[in-house]
């Protein structure tokens, strides 16, 4: 067979998502590979600027379907240090609740997917299963399973409910024996490890230079986390280690989502005690009058009176579960963001998709991309 | 440099027992799906019903569906028309502007009621209009079902969301407390002609037309033309919903904070 | 690592193409350049500074001139740095920062299409996230999603 | 007749409606009709429609079973809504692809695109003309039962080239391409396997090797030989863990992307077909076809039809093994399959060769007993 380009993508299994792998292969071999992004662009960021502040929040959900509630807590932050407001503390013990949750959730559904891609069907369907749990307790304090449009400027929506921490725990250990149960349907069994070792190696230097961050970074060897390295809400107070594999292949991101899982239970059991035990506040009581907590009285140029609050420039980097994620957001004394820019991790390990695809096979293909974890919905924005 | 990482499972180098360890996993799970798969029967069996989540939990050994999953559900509006005021914040605040204030029968034939339609093809249940509602006429219920034939159909007149309400769906119970420091409604007193307007249209009444004093008229000094009377806010029933500044003709009203 | 140090290590080599270097919560600070000497900069703040991983890069449009911004990551000072260059809206065009850091790329290319900002010597620069041939730069303030009179909510009891 | 056969069954069925017909009908046309030539014809013909009904309804049932297993093994449960425990469910589905359009592309080669698929249906059908299911119950005493079955079940990679190569897409290109490779990879250690247990049986008749197992099946002194079988028939079905072919990650569907409608459901058909071909030859050569051990009290194979019922039951065991494999492995890469096939199936068919001479030499093996003497 000549060399030939095909299409994978925009409708394609492996794609998870819309987007189009342009692949060139000689036979199975792939030569050259360029992705083609932005059958999702949404104009987020264009959007954003016409919203308030608040209102921005159910964008941040559609961002990343599978991390809404990370993505959500990006946008906070940022929102948060343009506009000078502090949250209670409670709030930030609640967000990083919610973020860790968030975290088993895309990671399990990272799990899911991505066995799917080399072919076994049965994890897809735990892992679904499994990720109910945590959908569940979303739903139970914010009251949705996907959009969550929880958390506001100044702190979230509403408390927790008090059956919340006996729940979180049963689904915590429900989680650890399932995890054991995944090990043993990929690591246990050979052909797993025949697909994945040393595949889609990508090792720590080109990681760095060409952007990669999250599980793809750690995976090679390289300890970053920026809940370590950079705390943000409480991250100095619970105590977790960084999941680090020094394979930079395949099998060492599934290590590494694996290990990160389990560290996330950790620093949940930590949260939800110090929930149980702390109740308080979970608005910041002295907000900017427009952001009204959550209440917006008028949320509509023509009805708001001009007036001219502190300008400021909020920049958060969170790491979400794909990678470190950033939001840069321009106050200029509005209700509406000047300017909202956001760095989605898999934007950048996507980038990189010549590095680690080149020279592999066209079957490699799907494992390889399923170890980036492509959501495209924050890479096209 | 790294942080060992704890692999439940080695890499299982015998060729024997190449696939055996994923195979005993899938039997075990099979044999305990045999009894109770995860799998709920939608249309038959529904999480919201709290009988069958406890019967399910107990039946699968697995933690769903324990505690308030559903309290505070966003799903299909419920509209109590009866006490809606018409106040438009659910208007304002919706950020899909999915939401349209239509006339329905029962007001005052001058100034008609108002109630919100949805559509829900825009809608994104994100629930700022039942948080924004200050009445608590407007919340949010567990029916999620929305499929329609006609694409006319997924707007919801408030008679239909009326309906939503008499069915008597667990609603979202969670009411935000207003902020302690809201603007008010403040008066630009030379600009004010005494027109009435603001307090005609006030959905809560809040706004009394109080009588002040006519001037008098000094030498080479014109009275103003107006009528002898200056809106007062009563701030505890106000909702801040802006009725009154959109409708001032001289544009004399403005949000601040009240000295 | 401190605006101090920033400017101690990037003065000598930028000279007058440093515009400064304020602080900026939660990060090393935020330095201030001239266009001309993008590349100087990149390559101090990377090779000097060990600002090996470069995160974001935006622009924004500020109606008259356009700024384009750069986060950068040390991994041993454990910090992110914000770089900043205004450039005319007429001439809106600045240095590639892909030669110096290959992350680069798609980060321009996008900031290229939805800002308008051009990158000199850049090796890509193709539309990334909007058509081939899309003729509009979505993320300048003049490209309107809604007109005015739609995005005000109709008057009411007229 | 002592025994009811599957033609018997069909002569006198035939005869019956002859003379049934020959009764109400003229002189003339009730000699014509009643005639032998006539009424072995109709025989034959209902023959072939009482296998080929059967069949088809076994592949329908195959499928359901694999639904509902599956469903076990992935904790859901499978289909249920159609009909009893969801068993009308694939007729329901049948249904639809029937009546959906088959789209061929602009670019297609209609000979090959239609032709295909039909042939790939028609002779893995066939192939159950051959297919002994218990004593009596196939088509008579052909010497070479097994290798006709062999041989027809090999010709599948020959069409399913051809409709690949003839939908003019580069994914069905490249699934035809592995299909190809797989299947001849794995022709070898099948026959391999296939071979060691005709050494042992001595003969190439099916009839024959299952009467050759009364002592004891062979899957327990030709295990080497099961484990490549099965290996094997995995690979030539198409079934995870080696479905490379249709690989729906990487290839889409494989060689079956540009197909739908009737088409798609004679090739999803055709591969439970194909499925149901490799069970049943499991259960002929390693599990002793329709005969069950001599210690299991004659209550259990007294009755009619008893040899097609623990045949069948047999049968839906080992396609059970199968489901199970597929839920709970990977699929394998193409170059990883073919060098399992070529470095470990190809010797460990040769070892069972081996084996199955010893064991002919031997003559009785402990614990299982002795081959049976002609």
């Amino acid at each position: 067979m000549s060399e030939m380009w095909i299409n994978m993508g925009p409708q394609h299994p492996m794609t998870h998502g819309l987007w189009n792998l342009r692949v060139r292969i000689d036979g199975e071999v792939v030569l050259d590979v360029d992705p083609e992004m932005g059958y999702l662009h949404r104009g987020i960021e264009k959007i954003s600027e016409d919203r308030h502040y608040n209102e921005v929040v159910t964008l941040m959900d559609r961002t990343c379907y599978v991390a809404g509630l990370a993505w959500e807590h990006l946008y906070i932050l940022a929102s948060e240090q343009a506009l000078h407001i502090t949250p209670p503390e409670r709030a930030q013990y609640i967000r990083m609740t919610c973020e860790e949750f968030q975290r088993i959730g895309s990671h399990i559904m990272w799990y899911a997917a991505f066995v799917n891609d080399i072919g076994l069907m049965t994890p897809f369907l735990y892992g679904m299963r499994d990720r109910d749990l945590v959908l569940d307790l979303f739903q139970s304090f914010t009251g949705a399973r996907m959009t969550y449009e929880y958390m506001r400027v100044g702190g979230v929506r509403n408390d927790l409910p008090p059956t919340f921490t006996d729940q979180a725990r049963k689904v915590l250990d429900w989680l650890t024996d399932r995890f054991r149960e995944y090990d043993q349907l990929c690591l246990g069994s050979s052909i797993f490890h025949k697909r994945c070792d040393h595949l889609g190696v990508l090792k720590a230097n080109d990681c760095i230079a060409h952007g990669v961050t999250g599980p793809m970074l750690r995976s090679a060897g390289v300890k970053r986390d920026l809940r370590k390295d950079r705390p943000y809400a409480r991250y100095d107070a619970v105590d977790f280690d960084v999941a680090v594999a020094d394979g930079a292949d395949v099998t060492a991101r599934y290590l590494v989502r694996m290990e990160e899982m389990r560290q996330s239970i950790r620093i949940l059991r930590q949260t939800v005690d110090w929930l149980e035990h702390h109740p308080g506040p979970v608005m910041a009581e002295h907000l900017p009058r427009w952001l009204g907590a959550p209440y917006a009285p008028v949320g509509r140029e023509g009805y708001l009176l001009k007036r001219n609050y502190a300008k400021g420039v909020g920049f958060s980097a969170v790491e979400e579960p794909h990678g470190e994620a950033q939001a840069y957001v321009v106050n200029e004394g509005t209700e509406h963001p000047y300017r909202v820019k956001f760095r989605s991790p898999i934007f950048a390990n996507l980038s990189a998709a010549r590095q680690y695809l080149v020279g592999y096979r066209v079957a490699d293909i799907p494992p390889i991309m399923g170890s980036v974890d492509p959501c495209i919905g924050e890479v096209d924005r | 440099m790294a942080t060992e990482i704890t692999a439940t499972e080695k890499p299982n180098q015998n060729p024997i027992l190449w696939v055996a360890r994923p195979m005993a996993t899938a039997a075990r799970q099979f044999a305990k799906s045999l009894f109770r798969p995860s799998t709920i029967v939608y249309p038959y069996e529904r999480l919201e019903d709290p009988e069958f989540r406890e019967k399910v939990a107990v039946a699968s050994g697995k933690p769903i569906g324990l505690g308030q999953v559903w309290d505070n559900y966003r799903g299909v509006h419920a509209l109590n028309i009866a006490t809606c005021i018409s106040c438009n914040l659910c208007q304002f605040s919706c950020p899909d502007l999915c939401i349209e204030m239509v006339t329905v029968p029962g007001g005052d034939p001058k100034h008609p009621k108002k109630c919100p339609e949805i559509d829900y093809g825009k809608c994104s249940y994100c629930g700022f209009c039942s948080d924004a509602c200050p009445e608590g006429c407007l919340t949010m219920t567990t029916r999620y079902e929305l499929s329609v034939t006609k694409r006319s159909d997924m707007v919801y007149s408030p008679q239909r969301l009326n309906e939503v309400f008499k069915t008597k769906l667990p609603m979202n119970p969670i009411r935000l407390a207003r902020p302690a420091n809201e603007d008010s409604i403040l008066l630009d007193v030379p600009l004010c002609i005494g027109c009435n307007a603001c307090a005609r249209d006030c959905p809560t009444q809040c706004i009394t037309m109080l009588d002040i004093p006519k001037p008098e008229a000094k030498a080479g000094e014109k009275i103003p033309k107006r009528i002898w009377k200056e809106p007062v806010v009563n701030d505890s029933d106000c909702v801040r919903c802006g009725t009154c500044i959109s409708v001032c003709p001289k544009e004399c009203l403005f949000w601040g904070t009240r000295k | 690592m401190q605006p101090d140090d920033l400017t101690r290590v990037l003065a000598p080599k930028l000279g007058e193409n440093l515009l400064g270097v304020e602080a900026f919560e939660g990060m090393a600070g935020r330095v201030r350049f001239r266009r001309e000497a993008a590349l100087d900069l990149f390559r101090a703040v990377r090779d000097d500074l060990s600002f090996a991983h470069l995160s974001m890069v935006g622009g924004i449009d500020w109606v008259d001139h356009r700024e384009v911004f750069y986060v950068a990551w040390s991994d041993s000072a454990r910090q992110y740095v914000l770089l900043s260059t205004d450039v005319p809206a007429t001439d809106a065009h600045v240095e590639t920062a892909s030669a110096v850091w290959p992350s680069a790329n798609w980060h321009e290319r996008e900031t290229w299409e939805l800002v308008d900002i051009t990158f000199d010597h850049h090796p890509d620069l193709r539309h990334l996230l909007t058509p081939d041939g899309y003729a509009f730069h979505p993320l300048l303030r003049s490209f309107k999603i809604h007109e005015p009179e739609e995005l005000e909510v109709k008057t009411r009891h007229v | 007749m002592s025994q009811a056969t599957l033609y018997s069954v069909s002569y006198d069925l035939s005869n019956t409606i002859a003379s049934a017909l020959g009764s109400v009908l003229p002189s003339g046309a009730r000699d014509l009709i009643t005639s032998s030539g006539v009424v072995t014809g109709f025989a034959v013909v209902i023959f072939a429609v009482i296998i080929l009904a059967a069949t088809m309804l076994n592949t329908i049932l195959l499928i359901w079973w694999e639904r509902k297993l599956l469903g076990r093994f992935m904790d859901r449960r499978g289909a249920m809504h159609v009909g009893f425990a969801g068993l009308l469910q694939n007729f329901a589905d049948g249904f639809k692809l029937f009546r959906k359009d088959t789209v061929k592309p602009r670019e297609a080669d209609p000979l090959g695109f239609y032709f295909g698929p039909t042939a790939y249906m028609i002779t893995s059908l066939a192939i159950f003309g051959i297919l002994p299911i218990s004593s009596g119950w196939d088509t008579g005493a052909l010497p070479l039962t097994l290798l006709l079955a062999l041989a027809i079940f090999a010709f599948a990679p020959l069409f399913i080239f051809v409709s690949a190569w003839s939908s003019n897409n580069k994914y069905s290109l490249m699934g035809g391409m592995r299909s190809a490779a797989q299947m001849i990879a794995y022709e070898v250690p099948l026959l391999l396997a296939v071979v060691s247990v005709v050494i042992v049986a001595g003969s190439f008749d099916l009839n024959t090797i299952v009467y050759e197992q009364q002592n004891y099946w062979f899957w327990g002194p030709l295990i080497l030989a099961l484990i490549v079988f099965v290996a094997a028939m995995l690979a030539e079905m198409e079934r995870i863990p080696f479905d490379l072919p249709e690989a729906e990650a990487e290839l889409v569907e494989g060689w079956n992307t540009e197909y739908g409608g009737m088409f798609f459901a004679f090739f999803m058909f055709t591969d439970y077909l194909r499925a149901l071909v490799g069970s049943v030859l499991v259960v002929l050569l390693f599990f002793g076809g329709w005969t069950l051990p001599s210690w299991v009290p004659s209550v259990a194979t007294s009755w009619p039809l008893a040899g097609i019922f623990w045949f069948m039951v047999k049968t839906y065991i080992v396609f059970g093994v199968f489901v199970w494999i597929r839920a709970s492995l990977p699929r394998v890469r193409t170059d990883q399959l073919l060098r399992v096939g070529w470095n470990r199936m190809i010797p460990l068919g040769l070892v069972s060769v081996f084996v199955a001479a010893l064991l002919v030499v031997a003559k009785c093996v402990w614990p299982f007993g002795c081959l049976p003497t002609p």
